[in-house]
C-alpha cells in the first residue's frame, strides 16, 4: 500500500518524508533522514538513547510513529548546538568527562535540556528522577548529574 | 641458578609432584628447554596458553626474556581481560 | 589530587577528549550509524529451544520470497575439526566459535543462531525468517551449574571430557576442566586456626549491558577481499576471527572500527561479522546487520554464574592461617568460564601461608559466557570478601583492621605462584580508614560494608604510529578501540613527551591497515600498553627532530637537547643558536631528510597489578526487602592517573555495574529453559535515581615498569561492590546474604526466615 | 505488519466507525507507549491504527464544579503540571506519573494505561480508589462505566467492537478526603509494579473514617477493589489497629502468581505493607 506522506519541522527546518506506518520516528530520523545522532538501544522506551523533543516534550522517538510527526515540531541532538556554539550542557559534559563511550550522550543531553527548560534550578534528586529513563552503563551517572547541576548553577549566576 | 615454580596440576602430571625446580639461568627459551630435558613433554604445556612471572612481574610473551641469576620464575595461565 | 601533578605539564590534568565534540553533537558514527549504497538488511533466525537436535533446515520458501537475496546456515560455514580448533597458542577455540555463530548438529541455548537471511528491507528479512522451516528434536536441557555437574545431567557435548583430572575420564561430561592453585598445606593451616568460617555462595549469570547493540556493515567482493565496518573491542580481533572462521587470508580483510557504544568485555568476540561476510559473498552486495536488544540478551555472551564454597581459618589475633575456595562457574554452551582467574585473584589481597583454590568450568544451556570486566574476579570476591567480613565479625575485629593485619604487600606469595612486586593495597586500606564516610553516623536499618579486590591488569600486543605533521602538529594513530577516553590519555602522554600544548596533538584509532596488530581493548590495558608504545614512538620522533636541528645548525646531534617542545644547543660550547620550535623544525624537514614519523609495535609486558577497597552504606526496608545505597566510596591504586576524570569515571562506572550485579541484575530462565527477561525492562541495570554520587579516591603507587607509572584501572572497580553491599546489609540487619542478586524478594524472605 | 493503515480522525464517531469497520483488526493509538512496543515485538499485527490524538475531546480536560473530565489521551505530564488537579487527586496523578520515564510521561495517558489492561497498570488502582468513571463511546452511543469494570483480564477489556474510552471523570471530592497510591518496584524507576495499592478515604470532623475505597494492583488478573480493606478503615480513626486489619485484609485479598518480577509470598506480604503505607498518606492528605 502507499506510504504515508508527512510534512513536519525538524530542528527548525521544514521537512517532508514518506514512511510506512510501522516505521517509528526513530527509524525515519535514522534511515530516511540520516539523522543518526538519536540512537536505538532497546526500541522499547527503556533506555532513552533515542530521546527527542516533539512539540516541546521530550519523548522516546522509538515509541512515536513516523507518521505522527505530521505538523509537529521536532528537535534532535543535531539541532542542540547553535552553529559552532555548543550548548552549555554539551560543553559541560566535555569538561567534566561526563561521557565515556558516548552512545547514551545524545539522549541524556536532549533530556537534560528539557529538564532545565522546565525547571531551571533542580535538586540532585529531581535531576536523577528526570533522567531515570536514560540508561548509561559507563559512568555510574555521577559526572552526568553533576554536569546538569553545574549548568543550572551557572545559569543562575549569568 | 633460577627457581622455577610450577602449579600442582602440572607438577602432578609431569614432574612427579615437584613444584619447585632449580635450573640454569638464561633466557626463558633456554629454561624451558632445560625443563623439557628433565621432564619430557613439559615444553608442550608450558608453551600453550601460559604466562610467566619473573620475580613477580607478569610476561605473557616470555620466550625471549632474560632471567637474571637467583631470579624466580613462575608459570601461570595466560590472562585475558574484559 | 589535581593540585599536585608531580611536576608534569599534562599528566594528571583533565583535558577535553579529542573525540568529544562529535559525541555531544550526535556526529560520532557508532556501529549502526554506517551505511553503504545498495546495502541489504541481514537478520538471524534463533533457536526457541534451550537444547535440541536439528533434524533439518528448509530454506526454500525464504529463498524464493521477493526481495530475499541470500540465506545461509551452518552448511555455508567451513566445518572446523577438533584438530584445527586452536590456531597458535591463544584463544579462541575456532570450532566452538563457529558452532556458536551458527548451530550445526544441535542448538545449545534459547537464542542460538540457526540461519540468516539478507533482504532488500527489514520487513522482508523478518518475513523471510518466518518462512525458514527448522525441524527440531527437543532434548532435555540444563541451565544451573550444580545440575549440569550432576551424574545424570543432560550432556551438551559428546566429545567433551573433563580436563585437569587424572586418570583421564572415560565418559563425556559437562565439566570442561578442573583447575587448582595452591600454596602451603591448608589442612595444617586449618588445624592451627582458632576459628573457621565456611559457607556456600551463589551468583546468577549477568550481562555486560552495553547500551549499543552489536552492529556491522560488511562487503565481500568476488575475489574474496572484504571490508568490515563495526563496533568491537578489537578490530584486529574481528579480522583474525573472521579469517580463522571462514578460511580467509587475514590480508584480504580490512576492518574499520566504528565508535563503540560500550563493551565491558562483551565485544571481545564476533557474532555478526562472519555471518554478514557470508551473506555479502552470496548476494554480491553489502550487508548491514544490527541486533535487537532481545538478541543481545539471548544471543551474546553474559558472564558466568556460580556456586562457591569458601572456607577461611584464623587465629584469635586475626592472623589468617588457611583459606580454601571451591568455585564452580558455568560457561554457557561452550567451555571457557573465567574460573581460573577467579581462583587466582580471590585470595590475593591477603598474605596467607596456606591457600587452595579449586575451580570447575562447566557447560550449560545458556549463551556462551564471554569476558565481563575482570572476568571471574568479582564472582570469587563476592564469596571471599563476604567470608573475610564474617570472620572479622566472629573474631570481633574491625573488618578494615583484619584486612590491614593480613594485607598482601611487596614480596607476598600469591596462590597462583608469583610473589607481588610494588603494589598499593595497604595504601587503599589506609585511605579507607581515613575517609570521612567511615565516621558518618548510621541510622536504624542502616549499615556499612567494606570489601577489597585484586586484578592483574594486562599488557599485550600494541602498535601505534606518531607523525609530526608539516606544521608541527602531532598525529597519534593507534589500533585499539577507545571505549572510555583512551584517545585523551594517549594525547596527554604524547603532549607530555613532546613538551607541547595538548591541542597540538590529536589521537585517532586507525583501521587494520593503519597499524600492525593490536590485542583487543580489555584487561585494563590500553592506557598502559598503548601508552608505552606511543611514548616510545614519540621519543623516536624527538630523536629525529634533534637530528634535523643538528643538521640545521650543522652541529653534532649530541649537542642538541629537547626541552619544552623545542630543540636547543646543549650548553654554550655547543654553539650559540636560537632554539628551534617543533613547527620551525617541521617546516624544514623537506631540506633536512624528509618527513618525521615513528611506528612502534611491541608486546608490552609488566602491567602493574592493582587493588581497590570500597566502602558502602545501605539502608534496608525491612517490610519490603528493598535495599537503598546511601553512600559509596571507591578507593583504588591507579599507579598514575593520566586523566583523573576518566580514571574516576572508570571507578564510578565499575562500582555502579557492581551495585546492579549485587541488587537486581540476573538472567531469569523458565522451566522451559527460555530466557524470561531479554530486555532493559526486566533485566534491571541501575538507573540514575537508584544511586548516590560515587565518591572516589585515587591512590598513586607508580607501576615501576611504565614510564609514567600507569596501572590499569578499568576492571578493579567492579570486583568489591557485591561483597561491599552484602557486608553492609549484614551490618544493617544482621543477615548474611549469600545469593546474588540480593533482590527484594530474597532479602525479605531472609528477613522473615531470619536466616 | 507490512501495509498497516494509519488514520487520525477528528471526531469520536469517526474513530468508533473506523474501529467497528475493521472488525477487531484495529488498534487505538493514544500515547503509543504500549502499542509500539507490542508492534515491534510482533505481539500484535493490526491492519489499522486509529490515532485519537486529533480528537479534541480526548486530548483536553476540564473541571466543572470540582469534578474533572479528562480526555483519555491527555499525556500524563500535562496532568501532572496542573497544580490544582495534582492538589485534589494527588494519588491518581502521582500514580499516572509513576508510569515509565519522563519520556514516557510525555505520551502515556490515563486511557491508554487503562485500556492496555495490564494487571500492573499504576493508574488503575488509584482511579478505582478515586471512584473514577469512564465515558465509553461506540456504534450504539455512549455509556458511563466505572473504571473497575473496564478490565476483565490481562489484555482483555469489556469494550465492545468499535467502542473506545473517551474521557475519565474524577468526581468532586467530599471535604476531608485524601487519596494515595504506592507501588513496589525493585529499582526506584522504570520497572513494572510488583504490587500496587491505591487508597482513597474521607474523614468526618472528628477524624473518623466515614468512607474508604482500597484497590490493589498486580496481585490478581485485574486490579482489585477490596471491600474488606475499606471496611477495616470505615468507622475507625485509622489507628494502628485499623491499619493492622487493613494489612491483613489486603494480604487475604491478594491472589498473586510467581513470576520473574516477584513471588507469591513477596507480593502477598507487600500488598499489606503498601495498603497500610498508602492509607497513612491518604489519611494525612484528608486531614490537611
Amino acid at each position: 500500500m502507499a506510504k504515508n506522506h508527512v510534512t513536519t519541522t525538524i530542528n527548525g527546518e521544514p521537512v517532508e518524508f514518506l514512511c510506512e506506518t510501522q516505521q517509528t520516528l526513530l527509524d525515519v530520523l535514522r534511515d530516511e533522514l540520516q539523522l543518526t545522532g538519536s540512537k536505538e538501544g532497546c526500541a522499547s522506551g527503556d533506555c532513552g538513547a533515542c530521546s527527542v523533543m516533539v512539540d516541546d516534550r521530550v519523548v522516546c522517538s522509538c515509541l512515536v510513529m513516523g507518521v505522527e510527526a505530521e505538523g509537529k515540531s521536532i528537535e534532535t541532538i543535531e539541532g542542540m548546538a547553535d552553529g559552532d556554539q555548543l550548548h552549555p550542557l554539551q560543553q559541560k559534559f566535555l569538561e567534566n568527562a561526563a561521557l565515556q563511550c558516548g552512545i547514551c550522550t545524545p539522549g541524556f543531553l536532549v533530556a537534560a535540556k528539557a529538564l532545565l527548560e522546565k525547571n531551571p534550578d533542580p535538586t540532585e534528586t529531581e535531576v536523577r528522577y528526570w533522567l531515570a529513563g536514560n540508561l548509561c552503563r559507563c559512568t555510574g551517572y555521577d559526572k552526568i548529574i553533576r554536569s546538569v547541576l553545574e549548568v543550572a548553577e551557572e545559569a543562575k549566576g549569568a | 641458578m633460577t627457581d622455577v615454580v610450577l602449579s600442582r596440576e602440572i607438577a602432578r602430571q609431569y614432574t612427579d609432584g615437584e613444584t619447585r625446580i632449580v635450573v640454569e639461568g638464561g633466557t626463558m627459551r633456554a629454561i624451558v628447554r632445560q625443563l623439557d630435558e628433565k621432564y619430557p613433554g613439559l615444553k608442550g604445556v608450558l608453551s600453550e596458553g601460559m604466562a610467566v612471572a619473573i620475580d613477580g612481574t607478569i610476561f605473557q610473551d616470555f620466550f625471549l626474556e632474560e632471567v637474571g641469576p637467583d631470579a624466580e620464575v613462575c608459570f601461570l595461565p595466560a590472562i585475558e581481560g574484559g | 589530587m589535581d593540585g599536585d601533578t608531580n611536576g608534569y605539564r599534562w599528566i594528571g590534568t583533565r583535558t577535553i577528549r579529542p573525540d568529544g565534540v562529535d559525541k555531544v553533537t550526535g556526529r560520532a558514527a557508532f556501529g549502526a550509524d554506517f551505511s553503504l549504497p545498495g546495502m541489504l538488511v541481514g537478520k538471524i533466525l534463533r533457536s526457541p529451544h534451550a537444547h535440541a537436535r536439528i533434524r533439518g533446515i528448509n530454506t526454500k520458501k525464504a529463498e524464493v520470497l521477493a526481495g530475499v537475496k541470500a540465506v545461509v546456515t551452518s552448511a555455508d560455514f567451513p566445518e572446523i575439526l577438533p584438530a584445527e580448533a586452536t590456531k597458535g597458542s591463544s584463544p579462541p577455540n575456532y570450532r566452538h566459535l563457529s558452532q556458536n555463530l551458527m548451530a550445526r548438529e544441535k542448538v545449545l541455548y534459547d537464542g542460538h543462531a540457526v540461519a540468516a537471511v539478507a533482504a532488500t528491507n527489514a520487513a522482508i528479512a523478518t518475513e523471510a525468517l518466518s518462512l525458514i522451516e527448522v525441524e527440531y528434536e527437543v532434548l532435555p536441557h540444563v541451565t544451573g551449574v550444580l545440575e549440569a555437574m550432576a551424574e545424570d545431567a543432560p550432556i551438551l557435548h559428546d566429545d567433551l571430557f573433563t580436563g585437569g583430572v587424572d586418570p583421564k575420564p572415560g565418559k563425556p561430561s559437562n565439566v570442561a576442566k578442573r583447575v587448582e592453585f595452591a600454596i602451603g598445606d591448608t589442612d595444617a593451616g586449618f588445624e592451627s586456626a582458632d576459628l573457621i568460617v565456611e559457607r556456600h555462595y551463589d551468583t546468577e549469570g549477568i550481562h555486560q549491558g552495553y547500551i549499543e547493540p552489536h552492529a556491522v556493515v560488511a562487503s565481500m567482493a568476488a575475489d574474496g577481499q572484504a571490508n568490515i565496518w563495526c563496533s568491537s573491542q578489537g578490530h584486529f580481533m574481528v579480522r583474525q576471527y573472521c579469517a580463522g572462521l571462514l578460511n580467509m587470508n587475514i590480508g584480504d580483510i580490512k576492518v574499520t572500527p566504528a565508535e563503540i557504544g560500550g563493551g565491558f568485555g562483551g565485544k571481545t568476540t564476533v557474532y555478526l561479522e562472519p555471518v554478514a561476510l557470508l551473506l555479502s559473498k552470496k548476494s554480491g552486495l553489502p550487508i548491514k546487520m544490527v541486533m535487537t536488544r532481545d538478541e543481545v540478551f539471548r544471543g551474546t555472551g553474559p558472564t558466568s554464574g556460580s556456586y562457591m564454597t569458601i572456607k577461611v581459618g584464623a587465629k584469635q589475633d586475626g592472623t589468617i592461617t588457611a583459606a580454601e575456595a571451591d568455585l564452580r562457574f558455568f560457561a554457557g554452551a561452550f567451555p571457557g568460564a573465567p574460573v581460573h582467574l577467579g581462583c587466582m585473584c580471590g585470595f590475593t589481597p591477603y598474605d596467607i601461608e596456606n591457600v587452595k583454590a579449586v575451580g570447575y568450568d562447566v557447560v550449560t544451556n545458556r549463551p556462551k559466557a564471554i569476558s565481563y570486566r575482570a572476568p571471574g574476579a568479582p564472582i570469587a570476591a563476592f564469596g571471599i570478601e563476604s567470608a573475610i567480613d564474617e570472620l572479622a565479625k566472629k573474631l570481633n575485629i574491625d573488618p578494615l583492621a583484619l584486612r590491614e593485619k593480613n594485607a598482601a604487600k611487596q614480596g607476598t606469595r600469591t596462590a597462583y605462584g608469583p610473589t607481588l612486586g610494588v603494589v598499593g593495597f595497604e595504601e587503599t586500606l589506609e585511605a579507607a580508614k581515613n575517609h570521612p564516610q567511615m565516621s558518618e553516623p548510621l541510622g536504624a536499618n542502616q549499615g556499612r560494608g567494606i570489601a577489597s579486590g585484586y586484578w592483574f591488569n594486562v599488557g599485550g600486543e600494541s602498535s601505534a604510529s606518531v607523525s609530526v605533521n608539516e606544521d608541527g602538529t602531532i598525529t597519534v594513530t593507534s589500533g585499539a578501540p577507545d571505549i572510555g577516553g583512551s584517545r585523551a590519555s594517549l594525547c596527554i602522554m604524547a603532549a607530555e613527551i613532546f613538551g607541547i600544548n595538548i591541542d597540538q596533538v590529536r589521537a585517532v584509532i586507525g583501521d587494520t591497515t593503519a597499524t600492525a596488530f593490536n590485542r583487543h581493548t580489555g584487561g585494563s590495558r590500553v592506557t598502559f600498553a598503548l601508552g608505552a608504545v606511543v611514548i616510545e614512538a614519540a621519543e623516536d620522533c624527538i630523536l629525529q627532530l634533534r637530528e634535523c636541528a643538528a643538521k640545521t645548525w650543522d652541529i653534532d646531534i649530541d649537542a642538541v637537547e629537547w626541552e619544552n617542545g623545542e630543540a636547543r644547543p646543549a650548553g654554550d660550547n655547543a654553539g650559540k643558536f636560537e632554539p628551534l620550535t617543533l613547527p620551525e623544525i617541521a617546516e624544514k624537514t623537506p631540506m633536512t631528510g624528509g618527513p618525521i614519523s615513528a611506528k612502534k609495535s611491541s608486546n608490552v609486558q609488566g602491567p602493574g597489578p592493582a587493588f581497590g577497597t570500597h566502602i558502602c552504606d545501605v539502608e534496608v526496608d525491612c517490610e519490603t526487602g528493598h535495599v537503598k545505597i546511601l553512600r559509596y566510596t571507591a578507593i583504588q591504586d591507579a599507579g598514575r592517573a593520566i586523566h583523573p576524570g576518566y580514571v574516576e569515571g572508570q571507578m564510578q562506572g565499575g562500582v555502579v555495574q557492581g551495585i546492579g550485579w549485587a541488587l537486581n541484575e540476573e538472567y531469569i530462565y523458565g522451566e522451559d529453559g527460555k530466557l524470561q527477561n531479554p530486555g532493559f525492562l526486566d533485566y534491571r541495570i541501575p538507573v540514575a535515581s537508584d544511586l548516590p554520587m560515587i565518591d572516589t579516591v585515587i591512590v598513586e603507587i607508580p607501576n615501576p615498569t611504565h614510564p609514567f607509572g600507569v596501572r590499569g584501572v578499568g576492571e578493579i572497580p567492579i570486583i568489591p561492590p557485591m561483597a561491599a553491599v552484602a557486608n553492609a546489609i549484614e551490618n544493617a540487619v544482621g543477615l548474611r546474604l549469600t545469593s546474588l542478586p540480593m533482590s527484594p524478594p530474597k532479602v525479605l524472605a531472609a528477613l522473615d526466615n531470619g536466616d | 505488519m507490512n501495509g498497516m493503515r494509519y488514520e487520525a480522525p477528528s471526531s469520536v464517531d469517526e474513530a468508533s466507525a473506523l474501529l467497528a469497520g475493521a472488525s477487531g483488526k484495529a488498534r487505538v493509538l493514544a500515547g503509543g507507549t504500549d502499542l509500539l512496543v507490542q508492534l515491534r515485538a510482533g505481539m500484535v499485527a493490526p491492519e489499522l491504527v486509529v490515532d485519537v490524538k486529533n480528537i479534541e475531546e480526548m486530548t483536553t480536560y476540564s473541571v466543572n464544579d470540582g469534578a474533572y473530565t479528562i480526555g483519555a489521551a491527555v499525556p500524563s505530564a500535562e496532568l501532572h503540571e496542573d497544580a490544582d488537579l495534582l492538589g485534589m487527586w494527588t494519588g491518581v496523578i502521582e500514580a499516572m506519573d509513576l508510569v515509565g520515564s519522563t519520556q514516557i510521561q510525555g505520551r502515556a495517558s490515563l486511557g491508554g494505561n487503562l485500556c492496555n489492561a495490564s494487571p500492573a497498570a499504576d493508574s488503575v488502582p488509584a482511579m478505582i480508589a478515586a471512584s473514577a468513571i469512564c465515558t465509553v463511546a461506540g456504534p450504539n452511543g455512549r455509556r458511563d462505566v466505572p473504571v473497575e469494570d473496564i478490565c476483565t483480564g490481562p489484555g482483555q477489556t469489556s469494550l465492545a467492537n468499535g467502542e473506545i474510552v473517551v474521557t475519565i471523570k474524577l468526581p468532586k471530592q467530599a471535604s476531608r478526603t485524601g487519596d494515595a497510591y504506592l507501588r513496589f518496584i525493585p529499582r526506584t524507576e522504570m520497572d513494572i509494579a510488583v504490587v500496587g495499592a491505591g487508597v482513597c478515604l474521607t474523614l468526618d470532623e472528628g477524624g473518623t473514617c466515614t468512607d474508604a475505597r482500597v484497590s490493589l494492583g498486580a496481585v490478581a488478573p485485574t486490579a482489585l477493589l477490596v471491600k474488606e480493606c475499606a471496611d477495616a478503615l470505615i468507622g475507625t480513626k485509622v489507628d494502628e489497629a485499623a491499619m493492622a486489619n487493613l494489612d491483613a485484609a489486603a494480604r487475604a485479598a491478594a491472589s498473586p502468581i510467581d513470576d520473574k518480577r516477584g513471588t507469591v509470598e513477596f507480593r502477598t506480604k507487600v500488598s499489606g505493607v503498601l495498603a497500610r503505607r498508602a492509607a497513612a498518606i491518604a489519611l494525612e492528605r484528608a486531614g490537611s
